[in-house]
């Protein structure tokens, strides 16, 4: 019987707190599971904490050593950008991998990454969507989109720039009529959303947060202006319906990830969610939060097993971890369908071939799966 | 054209909007001489206090909208009894400290009571805009405006026109004068935290109708501020000539100047405008002058 | 002959409506005290306001030893050796009397940034010469009781000397009092007076005196100088101006 | 202070900041506990350490600017960006060495400071206050908006590490040891600093800018030095800050950061050396001690769960603000002088 | 009227500046407080009037009774509507605001316009010079302007005790006597006094009775005619020599003359 550790960073009280306690009991109930099932077969127990970084690089980087110390992880599981900058150059000396649960950005895009995300860039995750759309309406000349961004975060920032590079170089596939910067709460959009209208845009990506969402629909109805809005995960529609008092706002409106939608719809991510709420106390609802926490733990854990298969369960290092990544892809069968089959190199942070997104949209006040399993086109590093 | 005079109708009217929040930094300065950093926050608990009556409560709005400024100046009043009351007679300065460790206190507790989640705001004034030709006006924005510019006129008045309008000012001026004068402090301090929480509340309708909160939004505490500078400290009407000007480049710049940067100019013009101000008039447009005398 | 201390050309000085100086001449010869009087108002404080370079007049001109300053900052005029005392205080009240003194002397020392920030070179030797400096004025005032209190925490009528301290701290060339004795009962207006006397012999600094105490103006100055409504109605030795029927009137009452 | 029938006999004894022998004795203790901590703690402790030496640096800096000068400067985050990247600059593109970086660092910082110093000579009290949180601004405006090649933009900066003949300074320990010279030379110079006459120049400034016209201090030349001074060492802060992250983005220096630098010196009372390093002392411990036991009481307590735990936080840590100021307006440090006082002075009251 | 018993006053916690005073004002009489620098005459009525907190000192023991109401450690704006009014020392104008508006602020507690305008027109009456200046912005005022309105605005609140800290400070000799003048007319209109003056002449002959205070305690008291007459007092606060002649201040001699009273 071995035991290794994991960290888990998270953010109860910064600016992911809204999100936190879903995302962390997702991941939580899948270690359970899986100590329970798998572990308990191969003889290994996982053990988890959770960290509170209130997403602070400074907090992050003060915390380290102690969790180093303290736990010797073989994995950390981390939330998001100032995870990656406080331990990004890291990781490598201390040779401990971390995984994430979000799409990637291009400022962690590089060679022999510690850091690994299981979905491409948002700027792919755009990509994937917007060629998909530009299919659905079928026609030569490109897809007009319109961009909101804001500079409150530089992640917001490289969101937008990404998929700039992308519509620059496949100007036959995307045009992007405009870059709207605003705040985290913007006062209002009504203005900038007629420019938008005016453009003549055919889909809205807001990748950024919930109440830019609510803030560019309510412009867009002022505006009578009928035009999709693109979601993520992190802002994605139950969470920016909820704050718009309700889902049939959003009605043919998207959200668009390289993970499963959690949907209404009877798939084996939601089944093996129930079963989750079921056997292992996960108390969240069936939403893409939920669906994200869960993904992160499913494709950790995956990870750590294929390892153990490879190494055997004593002496299991976060370097053998690492390795195991490159080794064996992580098939979509074992993460229930959570994640497409994802094929790590060493040459990104992200897989770079076979990605897939997901497309979720509104349809009659419910959250309907849209199309599964769309290819993202090829986005070059910006 | 058209679209043109319309972003700057749209300017102004947002400039009117940080000129209400801003007009909360002006009216606690002007009674009390404290400069409060903590009125994003006061912004955010007017919000909350608002969400939950309509959304919680499920009041109807003609009940939840007195009852949330009611609450509201509770709010205020208790920030007054619990932290600034015992430091009446000490510096103003170690106040205006008090105010920053509110920042950081009431953030918290907004989280502690509310929590991280983002909210749905009340829809309290129509969301359809106001059309006049081509052009369209938001509906909560004007009427912000116009409640702006009536508690602009009014406050104004009181402040300057009426004898407990010179009672604060006095307070302001040196709090130990004026309560060797018998005036007091305490009550002037509470008047103004209780009319500041209020008008924050009044803005927070405003800004989040029909839109979403979180504690974010109290961001909208800093984009007033170079408002309030601009205007001067001590100055309520000042707020509405500040505000408009403000809005009005802030709205030009997002949409003409930001698309051809593709940057947020948008968001630091009101700083740039505020800092060029200063530096002609170091006290704002309308703010006291400076005295010195030896 | 060697230029005046001290000499203010038809200063003019309005604000607004108020005219504060009206075309105002005054010189100072060395080892003088002058003193300046007249009722409240009269616009005395402008006048040394003027010198001091805090107030730019309209018209007229300010010159130190001959060398024309008006216009220029104050603590420039300052460095060419004008120090004045305060009507009111303007101390720095959370300092002690000693530190208060020694930032009289800031302009005297040379030391750099970098060399405060590594304490090396002559930062130390300087320190300490200029303390010693500082302490000999304070046993000429007899303040060393006093030494180590925050000023804030002094009387009024302490406070004016460490103001006095201040200035000569400067070791000016010139010293200009804005009614140092105010605030003080009759023994300590002597020990002050005393002061001042000294001040001018030992150290042969011409002092310019604004005083409304008669018993110290008329005992201590050399020559007098009364302004009303910003305007000089009258110049002499003290037994003139006692007598001067314009300032009996305006002023003596 | 000493105790009552000491008294300094030169004038150079009278100026020490340690100035008995017992003091002495103190303070090497203090110097050899650090020196030997990473031998005595856990990395985790060191790792604090790391953050409050970087802390003390940056707020020493702010105490000189807003303490002693009275110029309250809430951009100190963004001076300490405009350090934190300009050693990363520096360090990635030239390979120049730390030694060379940090201070380049400070300088860069300074000159940043020195022209928002400047503002300071017309603009004054709480309108001085509020437009340096422009500077906030405007740094992070130009940091996402100049050309990426230049600072990198969204993308931040990766550092590679210090190091000092060879040697790579990496890990908790050798890093604490480069910040305990560096943030030890920083303190001990703030020292020299407010002893001289320059420190004597600042008091003047902010008890009365009028009289100290009059002293001969140039006053707006003055206060651009405080800002200067300040922001320099905010800039050697955040040059530490760079090579102990070994990433920069703007998003790490903010104005909510400035106003944790501000609160420290509050905490640990204005116009006081040793107050700011309370202070930030003070902070960091709260913060890493809600860090640290936050986890544990959400688990014992699970009823509570964490976003509760965790929100709690930012009310402990603004009520200990607003606490320390209510009970004690002028600061620990204060509260501390008038302890030393009455021992002076006992036993008699006066 | 106004009582002290054995007050003691302790500044930060540690300075004992006041060390056990008692005095005792009544109704309709002019008190005079005599006293070196630093004495503790503006502490004792900072003490009386509550202002002492704002520099960070406590009434640490004994008692101050104002009409019947113990008001040691009270707040400033109760002590005021107990009816005393401290004229503060250091010209505390309201700055930003016009000379008329601080009379204004003055008679806040005024019930209506019309009772307001008359004692605005008293003030100007009895000190014309005020008249001339009344929209003057007061920060901008000369010294002794400042001071003539800081009586001007103690006279507005009408109290039935003025504890007033050096009100000839900064005054023309001729000012002076206009502004004992006033506060003779204000006594007769049956005005308390409580009088801290460095100017021991002028105290001395509009005060009953009188209290000279060394180092925070009082050394001396008696009825003001009779100090008046006393050797000390003659040579150390009314500046005459015992045979009665005004000493020269240029005759002074140097050395240590200071005689410490033993109270
Ligand atoms: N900065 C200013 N702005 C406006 N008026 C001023 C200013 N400075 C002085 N005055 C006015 O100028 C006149 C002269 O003032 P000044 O202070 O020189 O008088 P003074 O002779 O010193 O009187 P006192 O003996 O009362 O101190 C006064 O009426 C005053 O109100
Ligand atoms: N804020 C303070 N903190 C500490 N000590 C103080 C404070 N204010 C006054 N003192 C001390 O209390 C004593 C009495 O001061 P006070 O101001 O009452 O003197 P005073 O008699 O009014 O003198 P003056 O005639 O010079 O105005 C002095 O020794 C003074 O140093
Ligand atoms: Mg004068
Ligand atoms: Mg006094």
């Amino acid at each position: 019987e071995e035991t290794y550790n994991l960290a888990l960073l998270s953010d109860f009280s910064g600016p992911y707190a809204d999100i936190m306690p879903v995302l962390a009991g997702g991941r939580e109930a899948v270690f359970k599971w899986w100590n329970a099932t798998q572990g308990k077969e191969l003889g290994v127990t996982l053990n988890y904490k959770n960290y509170e970084t209130r997403y602070d690089a400074a907090q992050v980087a003060s915390l380290w050593p102690g969790i180093k110390s303290e736990l010797n992880p073989i994995a950390v599981v981390g939330l998001g950008g100032p995870d990656v900058a406080a331990l990004s150059e890291r990781l490598p000396e201390d040779k401990i991998p971390m995984f994430m649960a979000t799409a990637a950005y291009g400022f962690a895009w590089k060679e022999d990454a510690w850091i690994f995300n299981p979905r491409p860039t948002y700027s792919h995750e755009s990509a994937g969507f917007l060629a998909w759309m530009k299919e659905q309406r079928g026609g030569d000349e490109p897809l007009k989109v319109a961009i909101m961004a804001s500079e409150a975060s530089p992640a917001y920032v490289d969101m937008a720039k990404g998929l700039e590079l992308y519509a620059e170089e496949n100007p036959d596939a995307l045009e992007v009529v405009e870059v709207i910067y605003t705040e985290v709460q913007p006062t209002d959009l009504t203005t900038q959303m007629r420019r938008v209208a005016r453009a003549g845009a055919e889909a809205l990506i807001v990748q950024t947060n919930t109440s830019i969402v609510v803030a560019a629909k309510r412009g867009l109805q002022a505006n009578g202006a009928d035009i999709p809005i693109m979601m993520s995960s992190h802002n994605g529609l139950p969470a920016s319906g909820g704050a718009l008092g309700g889902l049939d706002q959003l009605e043919g409106d998207f959200e668009a990830y390289g993970m499963a939608v959690a949907a209404e719809e009877d798939t084996p991510a939601r089944q093996f969610y129930q079963t989750l709420v079921a056997e292992y106390d996960l108390d969240a609802p069936w939403n893409v939060v939920t669906a994200m926490g869960v993904s992160q733990g499913l494709y950790t854990v995956t990870v750590i097993q294929h390892a153990i298969e490879e190494n055997g369960a004593e002496g299991l290092t976060g370097e053998m971890v690492r390795e195991a990544l490159f080794a064996k892809p992580i098939t979509t069968e074992e993460t229930h369908g959570f994640l497409p089959t994802l094929t790590f190199t060493p040459e990104a942070p992200f897989p770079l071939k076979g990605l897939k997104v997901n497309v979720g949209t509104v349809k009659d006040g419910k959250i309907t799966i849209e199309a599964t399993g769309v290819d993202v086109p090829d986005v070059h590093k910006w | 054209m058209v679209y043109f005079i319309n972003d700057i109708i749209t300017g102004a009217l947002i400039g009117l909007l940080y000129a209400l929040v801003a007009m909360g930094f002006v009216v606690i300065y002007r009674a009390s001489k404290v400069f409060n950093f903590a009125q994003g926050e006061l912004v955010i608990i007017g919000g909350f206090i608002v969400w939950f009556t309509t959304m919680q409560l499920g009041l109807s709005l003609w009940l939840s909208i007195p009852l949330s400024l009611v609450l509201a100046g509770l709010v205020g009043y208790a920030i007054e009894r619990i932290f600034l009351t015992k430091l009446i007679g000490e510096s103003v300065f170690s106040m205006v400290m008090v105010t920053v460790g509110l920042l950081i206190l009431l953030r918290g507790l907004v989280l502690l009571l509310f929590g991280p989640a983002v909210r749905p705001f009340p829809i309290i004034f129509p969301l359809k805009p106001l059309f006049l030709g081509d052009m369209l006006i938001p509906m909560n924005l004007l009427a912000g405006g116009i409640i702006t510019i009536v508690a602009a006129v009014g406050l104004s008045w009181f402040f300057n026109r009426t004898r407990s309008g010179l009672r604060m000012t006095a307070v302001a001026e040196d709090h130990v004068v004026a309560s060797s004068m018998g005036i007091s402090v305490k009550g002037s301090i509470a008047f103004a935290w209780v009319l500041g929480a209020i008008l924050s509340t009044i803005g927070a309708m405003i800004f989040l109708s029909g839109k979403s909160l979180t504690f974010l939004a109290s961001d909208i505490g800093f984009a007033a501020l170079p408002v309030a500078l601009f205007a001067g400290l001590e100055s309520i009407g000042g707020l509405i000539l500040a505000g408009v000007i403000i809005g009005v480049v802030q709205s030009l710049t997002t949409n003409y100047l930001d698309p051809m940067i593709g940057g947020s100019l948008g968001s630091v013009v009101p700083y740039i405008i505020m800092l060029a101000i200063l530096l002609i008039r170091p006290t704002g447009l309308f703010g006291w002058r400076t005295i010195e005398r030896v | 002959m060697t230029a005046a201390p001290l000499a203010v050309r038809n200063a003019t000085l309005k604000f607004g409506g108020v005219t504060a100086l009206d075309d105002v001449s005054i010189t100072v010869n060395d080892d003088e005290l002058l003193a300046i009087i007249g009722p409240n108002g009269a616009g005395k404080t402008s006048l040394l306001n003027v010198t001091a370079g805090f107030y730019r007049p309209q018209k007229g001109s300010v010159e130190l030893s001959g060398k024309d300053v008006t216009g220029q900052r104050v603590d420039q005029i300052a460095r060419h050796g004008l120090a004045r005392t305060f009507q009111g205080t303007h101390l720095f009240a959370g300092q002690t009397v000693v530190e208060n003194i020694m930032i009289g002397r800031h302009m005297l020392m040379k030391s750099n940034v970098v060399q405060a920030f590594f304490q090396y070179g002559t930062v130390m030797r300087e320190e300490s010469e200029h303390r010693e400096a500082a302490e000999e004025i304070i046993d000429f005032l007899e303040i060393e009781a006093i030494r180590n209190r925050p000023v804030g925490t002094l009387g009024y009528g302490l406070r004016k000397r460490v103001d006095l301290g201040r200035a000569l701290a400067q070791e000016p060339s010139i010293l200009l009092m804005d009614e140092p004795m105010a605030g003080m009962n009759s023994e300590e207006k002597e020990d002050l007076a005393r002061f001042i006397l000294d001040v001018r012999e030992a150290r042969k600094i011409p002092v310019v005196l604004v005083e409304h105490d008669m018993g110290v103006v008329m005992d201590l100055a050399d020559r007098i100088v009364v302004l009303d409504f910003g305007r000089v109605i009258a110049e002499g030795t003290p037994e003139e101006i006692q007598k001067d029927p314009a300032v009996i009137k305006a002023y003596l009452g | 202070m000493d105790p009552s029938g000491i008294f300094p006999t030169s004038y150079r004894t009278d100026r020490r900041v340690v100035r008995t022998r017992w003091q002495a004795i103190a303070l090497a203790v203090f110097m050899g506990l650090l020196l030997a901590a990473p031998y005595l703690a856990s990395g985790r402790i060191i790792a604090v350490l790391n953050m409050m030496l970087i802390s003390a640096v940056i707020a020493v800096g702010l105490q000189i600017c807003t303490g002693y000068a009275g110029q309250i400067n809430l951009g100190q985050a963004a001076f300490m960006g405009v350090g934190a990247y300009t050693a990363s600059i520096l360090a990635s593109k030239t390979g120049m060495s730390f030694l060379l970086t940090i201070p380049l660092a400070g300088f860069a910082a300074a000159l940043f400071g020195f022209l928002f110093g400047l503002t300071a000579a017309r603009i004054k009290g709480f309108y001085l206050a509020l437009t340096t949180i422009a500077a906030q601004f405007l740094f992070h405006f130009a940091v996402l908006n100049l050309p990426s090649s230049w600072m990198g933009g969204s993308n931040g900066i990766t550092v590679p590490p210090a190091e000092l003949f060879g040697f790579r300074i990496v890990g908790e320990t050798s890093q604490f040891y480069m910040n305990l010279a560096v943030a030890t030379i920083m303190i001990a110079g703030a020292f020299g600093i407010i002893r001289s006459r320059f420190g004597r120049a600042f008091v003047a400034v902010r008890d009365d800018d009028v009289a100290a016209g009059i002293m001969g201090i140039n006053v707006a030349a003055t206060k651009a030095n405080a800002f200067l001074i300040g922001a320099f060492y905010a800039g050697v802060g955040g040059a530490l800050w760079a090579y102990l992250i070994r990433f920069v983005g703007v998003d790490q220096f903010t104005l909510f950061n400035s106003i944790f630098f501000i609160a420290m010196i509050i905490v640990g009372g204005m116009g006081s050396i040793v107050g700011a390093l309370v202070g930030v002392f003070v902070i960091r411990v709260i913060q890493e001690v809600i860090a640290t036991v936050g986890p544990n009481i959400a688990d014992s307590v699970s009823f509570l769960g964490g976003d509760i735990v965790f929100a709690g936080m930012n009310v402990i840590l603004g009520g200990v603000i607003a606490g320390s100021m209510i009970l004690e307006p002028k600061g620990l440090m204060h509260r501390w002088n008038i302890l030393k006082s009455s021992f002076r002075i006992w036993p008699f009251p006066y | 009227m106004l009582e002290l018993n054995n007050v003691e006053v302790t500044y930060s916690d540690v300075i004992l500046a006041l060390k056990g005073v008692s005095m005792n004002v009544k109704e309709g009489q002019c008190v005079a407080l005599l006293g070196g620098n630093g004495a503790g005459k503006s502490t004792t009525l900072k003490a009386i009037s509550g202002t002492l907190k704002s520099e960070d000192g406590t009434v640490s023991a004994g008692s101050i009774i104002l009409d019947g109401t113990p008001v040691q450690n009270m707040e400033a704006s109760n002590v005021v509507k107990n009816g005393l009014v401290h004229v503060m020392e250091g010209r505390r104008v309201l700055r930003h605001l016009t000379s008329e508006q601080n009379l204004i602020v003055g008679g806040h507690m005024v019930p209506n316009a019309a009772e307001l305008k008359k004692r605005l027109d008293h003030v100007y009456t009895l000190m014309p010079r005020l008249a001339d200046l009344r929209n003057r912005t007061s920060g901008f005022m000369s010294g002794g302007e400042q001071q003539l309105l800081l009586i001007g605005r103690a006279m507005m609140a009408k109290p039935k005790i003025i504890a007033i800290d050096e009100p000839s400070l900064g005054l023309a000799p001729m000012m002076i006597r206009d502004v004992y003048e006033v506060l003779k007319q204000l006594k007769s209109e049956g005005t308390t006094f409580f009088l801290v003056e460095q100017n021991s002449a002028a105290a001395l002959s509009i005060a009953d009775y009188a209290y000279v205070m060394e180092n925070g305690r009082i050394v001396m008291d008696g009825p003001a005619d009779k100090l008046a007459n006393n050797e000390d007092i003659k040579e150390f606060y009314l500046g005459v020599t015992a045979s009665g002649e005004r000493k020269s201040y240029r005759e002074i001699k140097h050395y240590r003359r200071r005689k410490r009273w033993l109270g």
